[in-house]
């Protein structure tokens, strides 16, 4: 299991392609990667901020109870902070299996609960100033799937 | 103990952390007295149903008991993902 | 909207960096590699055939279907065909939307029907000999789903 | 007609593809056609409930009608993705 918080930017094919190389029972990989949209085309950027203490120790929480609940080969999860541009990818997830339905389950439930479990919290700024990115009702409601 | 603020809570306080002194049993109590204190605090804790408490870095409740704790930390529902 | 099939290798990470590159309006990519999976660690190299005439225009109907039903930026899919090694990507799908939740969907409903509605069928070679690979009824299960 | 078979059906009649002169109606037909030519045909073709047709590169049904049709595809269920 590989738990990066990182300013970095995150090269997602990279990763994708290091990802579960050494496993023979690997026939599954599932990739998820959030990127910073701009439908509006007016952000400038997207500014992540993170709890430093306890983000590693919330995602590995979430990443152990993916492994918990599903039979999994691996599990990756990145996930960036500072300032990003529209366009660039703001995290990732891959989860690897013997079969397809594990290895999309659990890439779909570590993404619900990142989403609203782990402390991160985005900006944007746009040309008319910054604004904190609200929660979404539905995202809570996605973790009751689980 | 450590009080730190993330995202609009922190904008709202105008600090990042601090350090508390502070006899309150639980974590409304240590919001009331926050709120007491100073209007930038009333404004940061006046609706806690949009904020999220986290006592030494879990996931915690307003009604839980500070016994013991050292860092508490204020912030809205996350964004991440 | 992107199909292939072809005998190169796929280069999953390469690919995943170039789909969707130029959407703003994208939040979201998924991507599903299927790896030639050797459990027992007796695969000397797995054989794909397909059907020339029949392949991408199945393919084709398929990423159509999905693209009707989720509101996605671009889908891409890519099966190999030939011998193939242990732990080499036989087939790649990827998805792009705004959120989530369908590009999730999009690249789960594609796999399984890329499954068992893309003429391809595969043929394990071992130390004991040549066998066909059989269609498993989960797998015929799994398109009531949708 | 040409009519082609993939996989463990390819094998078991021994060839990719053929052209076959036929006033078969259905696929049904032209099955019970081909299985009374020779044996191999009859191994082929013993389970149709393993098979799939697909008419001219669209999976079809075994009852139906070959009129039109110039390209029979017979294979196993598919293996892909």
């Amino acid at each position: 299991m590989t738990v990066r918080v990182q300013a970095e930017p995150v090269d997602a094919g990279a990763e994708l392609n290091g990802f579960a190389q050494d496993r023979h029972d690997v026939g599954a990989v599932v990739s998820f990667t959030g990127v910073v949209r701009d439908t509006q085309g007016d952000l400038q950027e997207m500014l992540i901020e993170h709890y430093p203490g306890m983000t590693e120790s919330a995602i590995t929480k979430i990443a152990d109870e993916a492994v918990t609940r599903w039979d999994l080969a691996d599990v990756l999860v990145i996930h960036r902070y500072g300032p990003l541009k529209p366009g660039t990818p703001i995290m990732m997830v891959a989860t690897a299996a013997a079969h397809r339905a594990a290895a999309f389950e659990a890439a779909d439930f570590l993404m619900d609960y990142l989403k609203s479990r782990a402390p991160f919290w985005k900006k944007e700024v746009t040309s008319k100033g910054a604004a904190w990115v609200a929660a979404k009702d539905a995202d809570e409601d996605a973790l009751k799937r689980w | 103990m450590n009080v730190v603020y993330f995202a609009w809570v922190r904008e709202r306080i105008g600090l990042p952390q601090e350090t508390v002194q502070t006899d309150a049993a639980t974590v409304n109590d240590l919001i009331a007295e926050l709120k007491s204190r100073e209007e930038r605090y009333a404004a940061a804790f006046a609706d806690t149903s949009a904020l999220r408490v986290a006592l030494d870095q879990e996931l915690s409740d307003f009604d839980a008991p500070l016994a013991g704790v050292t860092e508490v930390a204020f912030f809205p529902p996350m964004t991440g993902g």
